[in-house]
């Protein structure tokens, strides 16, 4: 549910909990992005690879 | 290194700018085509699709029948033929009954075009109902009371039905093909955007109002559904 | 601004008394012909079988001749809470899809079918077992010709969903329609009563606003008499119990003490 | 056949023998496949469910192998978070694990509701106080996380690993991996937790009901607690069998014992506070609602044998057994006491889901029982094969054991 739906309650059970949500979400996905771009950066070379 | 020209591109290595040099110029070829072609297909083929057309059985001129209103579009006027039984109940699209408090005296003014005349032979000569077909038929779950609204509420037709009171010709009925829901109930748009109030019928339009009107009592679930 | 309920807040209950009933089955009868239930060629599992308004036997477990037997038609009770102080039933607290609300300008309970996904877990939650779940796709005899005594009024249910009482909500909805024709915001008494409430034969259920003072329910619940099933469980519910005898209050409730189970 | 897909320097059985292993599996599997199309195609009428057992057997199937499936997050939490480092000997086998756990309790859970094709109703139109809804989200988030900590397993395989992209992802995702597993841990802590809290709020059902913090009924902290106190056992037997299956030593035991101990502890941990809880229950909410203890052991053959099961024979016997070192390090004792455990935890959720619906609670009510149809069973067991499935995949492709290269050097 996204705070402009009609049933999106103003209160802080939702902002606690959807909060908690998306934050979750967002680091999920945050971190498999980053992952995904130093792979890229790495492959062209703009950075250096570092060891394994 | 891979030789790019030798390697099938893929959509997914062509979704990364910086895959560029991994692709061929025809991948990128390939990848714009099939970006606009899911484009066209989702925004054009795919409505086209969903939605089929069936004509109404002939037209109807709301302008011709409002003639003498002083405002096609006010309330009163509408309620002449879309009228309320004793019980507040709603007739919605008016019976053969309504059209022959007019069009059984032969003295009355009538026109002559072939909507007309099919309408007297067909169905008024044959005491027989006409099959229209309803531009905001609702699905069965959904109660609407037009006396909540128009009586109670002070709520102008047009504000969900759009003004049609000076319109000359019936559009043309389409329906959705999974859920048998007509068109305005999702909107003519298929993105799902609104610019005027009429433009959709959906559950989120009827809240919407609600709560810009103050009756958030209303968003109840079983005030609008049965 | 105009409100729909400026005059304070409808809560429409039940009260059944248990003394006129005589467990003949005419509100289970009415109640689904109204509300269009839907059947089975084969009704006999009654596990599994829709009976929103459901008639319960009870007796005080004794010998002829102080033999004696007590019915309880069971409708959704429409609880006010959930038990522990949170103003929801169970049933709407932990409905995953809000297909299920406790609405406070009239106290009733509402199911929203199109909504419910079907997770019945408001059905492990309610102690009355007054939620039932559409096992099979809705089924009305046609060569009976039952399905023309469908009423279009009540939205028949889909195959996998949750349904229960829902105080005929239906005829609330008519009143308050005919009451606007009328230019009226409130409605009256006798507008709006269940089909259960109806059809009794013995007259034995009342219903209407709790929170009217002029309304028989609300006079008939200050009775001594009157009692409510699982009250302990501080569930509130909307639907009370008349009886003048002792054993038939007492059993309406789990007493700590001795209590023997029924037979039936 | 498949030689050049297999881990280098390990040894496999032949691709044959591998086939003929996986067949059974396989037929389960489509033998549930046929259930699953049978309950989707015509309803949920094909199972034993009624009215009055809303949840039955495959609930029991899901908060099972859920909680079993905690070994996952709590095993990622020591390795990454805590920094045990002899734990990275088996976390591969414990995320596989977490990973066949939760996907197979997801799909099933797609089946046991009546109508799968509005699931999406739980997110879109969501009612935060229900705990489902904390369930099915921390769910879907945790098997998200779980795939991100699969995937780099899955890129060790001989073959991908060549592809140098594919080589860099893995060990990029191998980077974050500790933020990925403290995610993994706040999401499942509250997923085991709302399990719990899912019958501790059926307060219209004494049985089950359990007064707490906030909106948190005790129960809610007694599913993780029981959860990470089986999950690693769960890790240990599954890693057993494969020991017994494969006649190979695949985990060095210091990785054992650490999450045998770890178990213990907690079990008994567990231990106290279960019996505490029950004590409550027994002497302030059951009398509250009317009932007397025995009550609910009246009749149906859920009797007060099964109270003494889970706390002593499965619960207080076992954290003993995996707190002494001597019995934990005898290998047989170990496989018992993890055996026992986890069965504890499975009777507890079985008391919780079952036995609650089966006892009335209107006094004039009667008691009722159940027994599931083979489309029932079917189900449940295909996910069950659907694990050894997975589970025999990966230990053939991939290098799940990194020690195991070390513990078996092939002669020549």
């Amino acid at each position: 549910m996204l705070p402009f739906c009609f049933e999106w309650v103003w209160n802080v059970d939702h902002i606690i909990f959807f909060g908690l949500l998306y934050t979750a979400l967002t680091i999920v996905a945050t971190c498999v992005v980053i992952a995904a771009i130093k792979t890229v950066m790495q492959v062209f070379g703009f950075t250096r690879q570092r060891h394994f | 290194m891979k030789n790019s020209a030798e390697k099938p591109s893929s959509i997914v290595v062509a979704a990364f700018p910086a895959l560029g040099r991994y692709v061929s110029k025809g991948g990128w070829l390939c990848f714009l085509a099939g970006f606009v072609g899911a484009l066209f297909l989702g925004w054009y083929v795919f409505p086209k699709l969903l939605y089929s057309s069936q004509p109404q059985p002939f037209n109807f001129s709301h302008k011709v029948h409002l003639e003498e209103a002083d405002d096609p579009e006010d309330v009163e006027s509408c309620l002449n033929c879309h009228a309320f039984r004793d019980d507040g109940t709603f007739v919605g699209i008016p019976r053969l009954d309504k059209c022959k408090e007019c069009h059984e005296d032969p003295e009355s003014p009538l026109g002559d075009s072939d909507d007309e005349a099919t309408f007297l032979t067909n169905y008024m000569a044959e005491k027989k109902e006409v099959p229209w077909l309803s531009y905001s038929r609702q699905p069965d779950c959904v109660y609407f009371s037009h006396a909540a609204h128009v009586k109670m509420g002070e709520i102008e037709c047009k504000t969900c039905h759009g003004p049609h009171g000076g319109s000359e010709v019936l559009p043309l009925y389409r329906e959705n093909r999974i859920s048998g829901y007509p068109i305005g109930i999702w909107g003519e748009r298929i993105s799902g955007l609104k610019t005027n109030t009429w433009d959709r019928m959906k559950m989120d339009d009827c809240a919407e109002c609600h709560t810009e009107k103050g009756h958030e009592e209303n968003n109840a679930c079983f005030v609008c559904h049965k | 601004m105009k409100k729909e309920h400026d005059q304070g807040k409808y809560k429409y209950g039940m009260v059944i008394d248990l003394d006129k009933c005589t467990g003949c089955g005419t509100c289970m009868v009415a109640c689904a012909a109204e509300n269009n239930v839907s059947v089975r060629p084969d009704e006999s599992d009654k596990q599994r079988s829709i009976s929103w308004m459901q008639v319960y036997k009870a007796d005080n477990g004794k010998e002829f001749p102080e033999a004696e037997t007590v019915y309880f038609p069971r409708p959704c009770m429409h609880c006010e809470q959930d038990g522990r102080g949170g103003h929801a039933p169970s049933c709407v607290s932990v409905c995953v899809a809000t297909a299920t609300t406790l609405d406070k300008n009239t106290g009733i309970v509402s199911q929203i079918y199109t909504r419910c996904i079907g997770c019945r877990y408001c059905q492990a939650a309610c102690p009355y077992k007054a939620r039932y779940f559409n096992w099979w796709d809705a089924y009305f005899p046609v060569d009976k010709g039952l399905e023309r005594y469908l009423s279009p009024e009540v939205s028949p249910r889909m195959r996998g969903v949750i349904e229960k009482c829902s105080f005929c909500h239906h005829r609330l909805m008519r009143a308050r329609t005919k009451a606007y024709a009328d230019g009226r915001r409130k409605i009256k008494e006798n507008e709006y009563i269940t089909a259960c409430a109806e059809a009794c034969p013995a007259q034995a259920i009342t219903f209407g606003d709790l929170n009217n003072p002029k309304h028989k329910v609300a006079q008939l619940i200050k009775s001594k008499n009157a009692f409510r099933i699982l009250e302990r469980l501080n569930t509130k519910p909307k639907v009370y119990y008349l009886s003048s005898r002792d054993w038939v209050r007492k059993i309406a409730d789990n007493p700590v003490d001795e209590f023997s189970p029924i037979s039936g | 056949m498949d030689s050049k897909l297999l881990p280098e320097g390990v040894e496999r059985c032949s691709f044959g023998m591998f086939i003929l292993w996986m067949l059974p599996w396989l037929a389960i599997l489509a033998w549930g496949g046929l259930a699953a199309v049978l309950c989707l195609v015509k309803g949920l009428n094909q199972t034993n469910m009624s009215n009055v057992f809303a949840f039955a057997l495959w609930i029991v199937f899901d908060l099972g192998v859920i909680a079993l499936g905690a070994g996952a997050f709590f095993s990622g939490f020591l390795t990454y978070v805590v920094g045990k480092k002899e734990l990275k000997n088996i976390i591969n086998a414990a995320v596989i694990i977490g990973f066949i756990c939760y996907s197979g309790a997801t799909a099933m859970l797609g089946i046991d509701i009546g109508q799968p094709i509005r699931g999406w109703f739980i997110f879109w139109h969501a009612n935060i106080h229900s705990m489902l809804v904390e369930v099915s989200f921390c769910i879907t988030c945790y098997l998200g996380v779980l795939i991100v900590e699969f995937v780099p397993i899955i890129l060790e395989n001989r073959k991908l690993d060549q592809i140098k992209e594919l080589h860099i992802f893995g060990h990029n995702l191998h980077h974050i991996m500790g933020v990925i597993a403290a995610s993994g841990t706040f999401l499942s802590f509250f997923h085991q937790g709302s399990l719990g809290g899912m019958f501790g709020v059926m307060y219209g059902r004494p049985f089950a009901a359990r007064d707490g913090f906030y909106i948190w009924p005790w129960t809610f902290f007694l599913f993780v607690l029981s959860a990470i106190a089986s999950g690693p056992c769960f890790t240990i037997i599954c890693t057993k069998l494969t020991e017994l299956l494969t006649r190979k030593k695949l985990v060095p035991d210091n990785a054992i014992q650490l999450l045998a101990k770890v178990s213990g502890w907690l079990l008994s941990l567990y231990m106290v506070l279960k019996i505490a809880d029950t004590l409550v229950w027994i002497y302030d909410i059951a009398p509250r609602a009317g009932f007397k203890f025995m009550d609910f052991y009246r009749e149906g053959p859920y009797g007060v044998w099964m109270v003494a099961a889970e706390l002593f024979v499965c619960g207080i016997i076992p954290a003993i057994m995996l707190m002494t070192p001597k019995i934990r390090e005898n290998q047989g004792m170990l496989v018992t006491a993890c055996l026992l455990n986890c069965t504890g935890i499975i009777l507890n959720r079985f008391v919780f889901i079952i036995v609650t619906l089966a006892i009335p609670v209107m006094p004039f009510d009667r008691f009722l029982s159940y027994l599931p149809t083979w489309q029932e069973w079917a189900i449940g067991f295909a996910v069950i094969a659907y694990g050894f499935i997975v589970f025999s995949l990966s230990y053939r492709y991939l290098p799940v054991f990194p020690k195991e290269r070390e513990l078996n050097p092939i002669a020549g």
